[in-house]
């Protein structure tokens, strides 16, 4: 109980200077994450521009949302959701990789190698038959 | 805490405090709103019990017999999709979590009393439509809504996507709910090392639904928007791979089970103390275990797609997880049976119930290890093997702790006691009609008898007719408990406080309990269900009159 | 470890042919089915012993500690810690186990031999094509050596299916575009139930196709008078070809998409199968019936509602105006043609393949 | 604590300091489930960029990035606003508190129209979701793809923003009446938080969708 009245009082005291200093500070970070974005850096660009988005939302997480001064359970529940959203894509993008390619969608570069699609139209019908196929993983 | 010995007339008890139909349907009393709940949730649990008879029924015969093909795959779509999501998740926490949750607590309520009703609300909405998409002729796709059939289906899928999507959001709020109780309103001297195991597995519960729900949510949407505009992120013709719908549905069903099943554990640990009159045999393994459940229980969902085409590094992965996760519930298993140790066992049909839950819950159990092993799933996966694993699971265990639970805390409820004899005839029914059910339902599996199949080779007819026998004794078992329990609204004997001198927290307040629970908030001073002295728990005035 | 009757004491077999018994398990017909069975009669023994187990101990300690009168309070038992670890400890080891003798053989079965023969299968709404690099393709029946390691590669051209040979112990999904691949060795000739085990529709229980397995000089003889057949046709040059008129017909039928909804194999599909339709005594749903010769096939391209086929839904279109009276007429030679008691093979409009090993 | 303050307090609550602190963990709750939710369509444009990597980057470049930037601008300001006015509703500055929303929705609905005459100039081009896209260079698999993620996203973002406006709304009512106090701002506090969470999940929507 102690502690959610310390909660209470803290966000109290949270100055406007705060407030601005972190405006400023996404405005000049979402700034830069178009600046570089326009120097066609290509993966590196997308891995750039991720940890800003990264950066820019931990801010206003902690600061617009108050989570800097909100207790442990919170916290915690934040954390274990976004923990959730990484593993969850984590082990989904690594079986596109790790699965039989041919068992990617028609077209995707795992696909590609094994099923090329000369002279049939880039939009397969689900029941068109495949062409030349030497198929192997 | 000795029960009242003489009581007034008739104490104002949640039940007769206010009257009238708006006083029931708009209350907040978190015990009102679990009541309605428990009607709604009945009356599902017997439409989707009549569905599964319609499917033994046909299955007595291997060729065409009284139901089309179509409306035979529409019926066993609809038994899940009522039986999962209309029966199934809300049941335990709708109805004993709503109601025992505060009592167990030392609350006087919810912490958001009109989101409590609102979830029943939605809940009822989500109902209203699925059943209006069954009488529009219904979804045929199976619960699992696979793409790309089901976004090509020429059956009325939408409504019923959309009723489920609607319970999600019940769901969600339900959980959101208990979290937040049991975060805030622990009464003083409640230390979350003193929480009854109910309250754990509730939480865990709870936990789940906040977590996977949305991901359902979005799933259901996204299949909906493909079925009824032709376009979504699934359509093979354009690059879609129906094996992310299938990662993204079973990221939220796998934990699901667990949805189903963690709530029954927690009743089991209640019933298992009481009845046996005994501190639980280690009160920490129960409580992590649940909270090791609902973390590890989230990433074994591939254990769903071992033969779809999935890659062979991610079924060992899912195949070393849905190890891991399986040991705790091991680990409860050998704790309850501990608990009976030297204990002083009152057998009455609860404790019928528990003895089949723990034969079930291993063999159940034991038969989800066997198909996680990836090998033998490539046998097992969609055969009756599976069907008869996920029935010892979710008949076995869910519907035997929802039975208990409804004998245990009937009288709390109720203020009435229903009839033992009859009980304990209907729990032997019960257990028998189970066996003969879904035991046959193993072999069959292991035969190659496919699961969604109207019509099967004729080789396999002599199980399927034992087990329809199995299930019509089931369906007498069940019906026989309903009636019993509606008598005894009325004309069952008045319960006495504590009639099986429970020790569980939720019996310190009245029974049953006046509209705000306690007319003075406890302070508790032992653990729950500690046996071993007769100290009080908690210091306080029960708020029955005494 | 696995080979097929590698010194088998009697004992033993004898053991394991009563657990299948008793376990409704068919005979193993495949390398993998005789890997996998002996982790399968663990798993459910050990299941078996440990909810007997479980359920005798409970039940024994409600006989033993059952209320008595005047009992108030029980001790408060605490669990020493080796009992933690045993309870955890023991399990645990027994899943890992059970994890490692499944996984060990599931890398197995995704890894396919080089020597492999490749088969393409194709599952459509409801039936089962296979096709053999340079043909043959056969519908619902699929034809294999004996005794050498043979690759599916599946695919399908709709809905998800799911290959399954139960007496294999092996099924795996087709996927609408994609391929996933399944190898397998047959210990001993001999047909097998093929079933669809992924939902797939409403005749998702009647999809089901025949796996014959051959002696491999048998099967060398099959498929080398397969291709000879196809290759004859091809070539325009008698052999098991169709005569003038009836390949017409059939060109038509392919042009018509007539195979959507019939087959010429035997089965029914959406329609009524064309193989020995001609001079069959149809029942229709009138209650008469009618023998279907010129006149009837006739009409029931151009007119096919006036008399409906008991057991079929009056959905085919009418093509009066699409097709012309010779265009009918060679519709009709194509299905006088196909009779099952004359070898016809199912012409290939599948791809050619390039044969692949690793 | 005061009485004005204290008429809040529900009956299961013992203090109103338990009770704000049960409302914001709520909140947290709550916002948990919008990232699963989102965090859903965010796999499944990871897994499918892993698959159609040109592709992707191909329709990204049919989008309109000049309108995406703008409104990210536009939101970022709002968010700093929505900030600003819940310290002036503390501050006892009611007036100012519900000004500052107002201009909130001002910079809200300037984010909806932009949104939506982005979509017009979309249609206008033919970019349609999955396999309706009629813009020849897309019409591969992929394209379709990922203009579907692209409507699904924004699409469900825009379903946010407009409740947002709707919360916003009422608060600022509320705080123009005088309702919140440095003792009692939790139903602005949340509405607060809503918004914020709404404008974080543009912060990820406007790099994976228009800076490829
Ligand atoms: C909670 C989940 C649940 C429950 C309880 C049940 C209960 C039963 N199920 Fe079900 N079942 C599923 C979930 C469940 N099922 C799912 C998810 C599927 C897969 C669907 C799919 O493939 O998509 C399935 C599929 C399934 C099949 C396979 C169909 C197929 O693949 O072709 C079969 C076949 O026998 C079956 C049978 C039964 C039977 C006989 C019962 C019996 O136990 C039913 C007994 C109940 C009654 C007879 C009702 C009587 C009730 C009362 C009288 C009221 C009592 C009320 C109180 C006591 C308060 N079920
Ligand atoms: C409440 C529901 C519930 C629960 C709790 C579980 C629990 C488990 N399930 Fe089950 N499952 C379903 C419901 C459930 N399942 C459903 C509905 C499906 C089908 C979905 C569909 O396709 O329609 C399914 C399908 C399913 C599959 C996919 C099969 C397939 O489709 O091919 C798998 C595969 O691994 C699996 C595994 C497991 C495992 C490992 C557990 C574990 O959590 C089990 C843990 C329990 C124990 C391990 C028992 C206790 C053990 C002991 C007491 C130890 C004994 C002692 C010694 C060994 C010494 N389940
Ligand atoms: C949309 C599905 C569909 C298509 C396409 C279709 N049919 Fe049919 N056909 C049916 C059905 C269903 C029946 C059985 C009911 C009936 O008799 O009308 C049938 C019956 C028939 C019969 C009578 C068979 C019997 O057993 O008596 C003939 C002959 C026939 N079709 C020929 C054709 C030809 C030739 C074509 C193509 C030019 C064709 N059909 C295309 C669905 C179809
Ligand atoms: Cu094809 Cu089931
Ligand atoms: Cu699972």
């Amino acid at each position: 109980m102690g502690l959610s009245e310390i909660e209470a009082r803290a966000s109290e005291r949270v100055s406007p200077l705060r407030y601005l200093v972190v405006f400023v500070a996404l405005v000049v970070l979402a700034a830069v994450s178009f600046g570089i974005s326009r120097l066609g850096l290509g993966v590196w660009g997308t891995v750039i521009s991720l940890a800003i988005a990264v950066i820019k939302a931990t801010l206003v997480v902690l600061f617009f949302m108050h989570l800097w001064e909100h207790q442990g359970s919170s916290r915690l529940a934040l954390a274990t959701a976004v923990g959730f959203v990484i593993l969850l894509m984590s082990v989904a993008v690594i079986d596109v990789f790790a699965r039989l390619p041919t068992a990617n969608s028609p077209g995707s570069v795992q696909a590609k190698k094994y099923l090329p699609q000369e002279g049939l139209p880039r939009v397969p019908e689900p029941n068109q038959e495949p062409g030349q196929m030497p198929v192997g993983p | 805490m000795p029960p009242a010995a003489s009581e007034p007339a008739s104490p104002v008890t949640y039940l007769n405090a206010t009257r009238g139909v708006r006083a029931w349907l708009l209350t907040r009393d978190h015990k009102r709103i679990a009541l309605l709940f428990m009607a709604l949730v009945t009356l599902n649990f017997l439409l989707g019990g009549l569905f599964a008879m319609t499917l033994r029924v046909k299955l007595l015969f291997p060729g065409p017999f009284m139901i089309e093909p179509i409306t035979y795959n529409r019926i066993f779509t609809l038994h899940g999709v009522i039986m999962v999501w209309l029966f199934m998740i809300p049941a335990i926490p709708t109805i004993f979590g709503n109601f025992m949750l505060p009592l167990m607590l030392g609350a006087k309520d919810l912490a958001f009393p009109r989101l409590n009703l609102l979830s029943f609300y939605i809940y009822a909405i989500g109902s209203l439509v699925t059943l209006w998409g069954m009488v529009q002729g219904g979804a045929d796709t199976g619960w699992t809504f696979y793409t790309p059939y089901s976004t090509t289906t020429p059956t009325q899928i939408v409504p019923v996507l959309m009723g489920v999507f609607i319970v999600g959001f019940s769901t969600i709020l339900t959980g959101l709910n208990f979290i937040v109780t049991t975060h805030t309103l622990r009464a003083p001297g409640m230390k979350w090392m003193r929480m009854p195991l109910f309250v754990w597995g509730i939480y865990a519960t709870s936990v789940i639904q906040v977590l996977a729900t949305p991901v359902l949510g979005l799933v259901l949407l996204l299949v909906a928007f493909e079925h009824a505009f032709g376009w979504g992120l699934f359509d093979p013709a354009v690059g879609g791979d129906p094996l992310l719908f299938q990662h993204l549905f079973w990221f939220y069903s796998h934990p699901a089970v667990y949805i189903m099943v963690l709530p029954s554990f927690a009743v089991m640990s209640e019933v298992v103390c009481a009845y046996a009159h005994k501190n639980i045999f280690n009160y920490k393994a129960i409580a992590y275990s649940s909270l090791g459940i609902a973390f590890v229980g989230f990433f074994t969902w591939g254990h769903h797609m071992f033969v779809s085409g999935l890659s062979t590094f991610d079924s060992g992965v899912f195949g070393v997880l849905s190890m891991l996760v399986g040991i705790f519930t091991a680990i409860k298993v050998f704790n309850w049976v501990g608990t009976f140790y030297k204990g002083s066992i009152d057998f009455r049909a609860p404790v019928v119930y528990v003895l089949g839950l723990l034969f079930y819950l291993v063999f159940g159990g034991m038969t989800g290890i066997a198909v996680a092993t990836t090998s033998l799933d490539v046998h097992w996966n969609d055969t009756y093997f599976i069907v008869a694993h996920f029935h010892f699971i979710m008949v076995g265990v869910t519907i035997m702790a929802f039975l208990m639970g409804l004998h245990y805390w009937y009288p709390k409820m109720f203020g009435r006691l229903y009839p033992e004899r009859a009980a304990l005839v209907a729990s032997v029914v019960i257990a028998f009609g189970f066996v003969a059910t879904f035991l046959p339902q193993f072999l069959l599996g292991n035969g190659g008898m496919l699961r969604r199949y109207y019509s099967y080779p004729e080789k396999y007819q002599a199980l399927h007719v034992l087990s329809t026998a199995g299930a019509s004794l089931l369906f007498l078992g069940l019906a026989t408990v309903l009636t019993y329990l509606v008598v005894s609204l009325r004309w069952g004997e008045r319960a006495a406080h504590n009639p099986w001198g429970s020790k569980g927290f939720e019996w310190l307040s009245a029974t049953p309990p006046p509209p705000s629970n306690y007319e003075e908030l406890p302070r508790f001073t032992g653990e729950p269900h500690d046996y071993s002295t007769t100290e009080p728990q908690a210091v306080t005035e029960p708020g029955a009159p005494s | 470890m696995g080979a097929p009757g590698s010194g088998e004491v009697g004992v033993l077999a004898t053991l394991e042919r009563v657990l299948r018994e008793v376990l409704y398990l068919s005979p193993a017909a495949s390398t993998y089915a005789q890997r996998i069975d002996r982790l399968h009669f663990l798993i459910i023994l050990t299941t078996l012993v440990a909810a007997t187990g479980i359920f005798a101990a409970a039940g024994y300690f409600i006989v033993r500690y059952r209320r008595r009168p005047g009992v108030e309070t029980t001790p408060r038992f605490t669990p020493r810690p080796w009992m933690e670890s045993l309870i955890i400890g023991v399990p645990l080891s027994f899943f890992l186990l059970c994890f490692y003798l499944g996984f060990r053989d599931f890398v197995w079965l995704h890894n396919p031999p080089k020597d492999a023969l490749d088969v393409y299968v194709t599952g459509k709404q409801w039936m089962w094509k296979f096709s053999y690099p340079g043909g043959p393709n056969e519908v619902n029946v699929l034809t294999v050596p004996q005794g050498k390691p043979v690759r599916l590669l599946l695919t399908s051209r709709d809905v998800i299916h799911s290959f399954y040979v139960p007496d294999f112990r092996m099924k795996q999904d087709a996927l609408p575009g994609r391929y996933t691949s399944l190898w397998f060795e047959a210990i001993s000739a001999g047909s097998y139930q093929v079933l669809c085990a992924e939902f797939c529709g409403v005749q998702h229980s009647m999809m089901r196709a025949r796996l014959d397995v051959l002696k491999p000089e048998e099967f060398d003889t099959w498929l080398a008078e397969h291709r000879r057949g196809l290759q004859a046709r091809q070539d325009g040059s008698g052999g098991l070809a169709l005569p003038p008129m009836a390949e017409q017909g059939r060109l038509l039928t392919v042009k018509f998409e007539c195979l959507r909804c019939h087959t010429v194999d035997g089965t029914a599909h959406i329609g009524p199968t064309f193989l020995d339709l001609y001079r069959r005594q149809e029942k229709l749903t009138s209650g008469d019936s009618v023998m279907a010769d010129e006149a009837y096939l006739t009409e029931s391209m151009m007119d096919p509602l006036a008399k409906v086929v008991a057991g079929f839904n009056p959905v085919m279109p009418s093509y009066l105006g699409q097709l012309s009276g010779p265009e009918a007429g060679a519709i009709v030679e194509y299905i006088k043609s196909l009779r099952s008691d004359q070898q016809q093979p199912i012409p290939a409009q599948g791809p050619t393949y390039a044969p692949s090993g690793q | 604590m005061s009485e004005e303050a204290s008429g809040h307090l529900a009956e299961q609550f013992t203090t109103l300091e338990k009770q704000a602190h049960a409302s914001r963990l709520g909140m947290w709750v709550f916002i948990c489930t919008e990232i699963l939710l989102f965090g859903g369509l965010f796999v499944s444009y990871a897994y499918y960029r892993a698959m159609f990597p040109e592709e992707f980057r191909e329709a990204s470049r049919h989008l309109k990035t000049w309108i995406g930037t703008l409104n990210t601008f536009v939101l970022l300001t709002s968010s700093f606003t929505v900030a600003m006015s819940l310290h002036f509703a503390r501050t006892t500055r009611g007036r100012g508190a519900a000004g500052l929303l107002a201009l909130s929705i001002g910079l809200a609905l300037l984010f909806l129209a932009f949104k939506g005459y982005e979509y017009s100039q979309d249609f206008a081009e033919g970019l349609f979701p999955g396999r309706l896209v009629r813009e020849p260079a897309l019409r591969n698999p992929g394209g379709g793809i990922f203009l579907g993620l692209y409507y699904m996203m924004t699409g469900l973002h825009a379903i946010h923003v407009t409740i947002g406006i709707g919360v916003l709304a009422v608060m600022g009512v509320l705080a123009s009446r005088g309702a919140f106090s440095a003792h009692y701002d939790t139903p602005l506090e949340l509405g607060a938080m809503y918004w914020h969470l709404v404008d974080a999940i543009w912060i990820f929507l406007w790099p994976l969708l228009y800076l490829l």
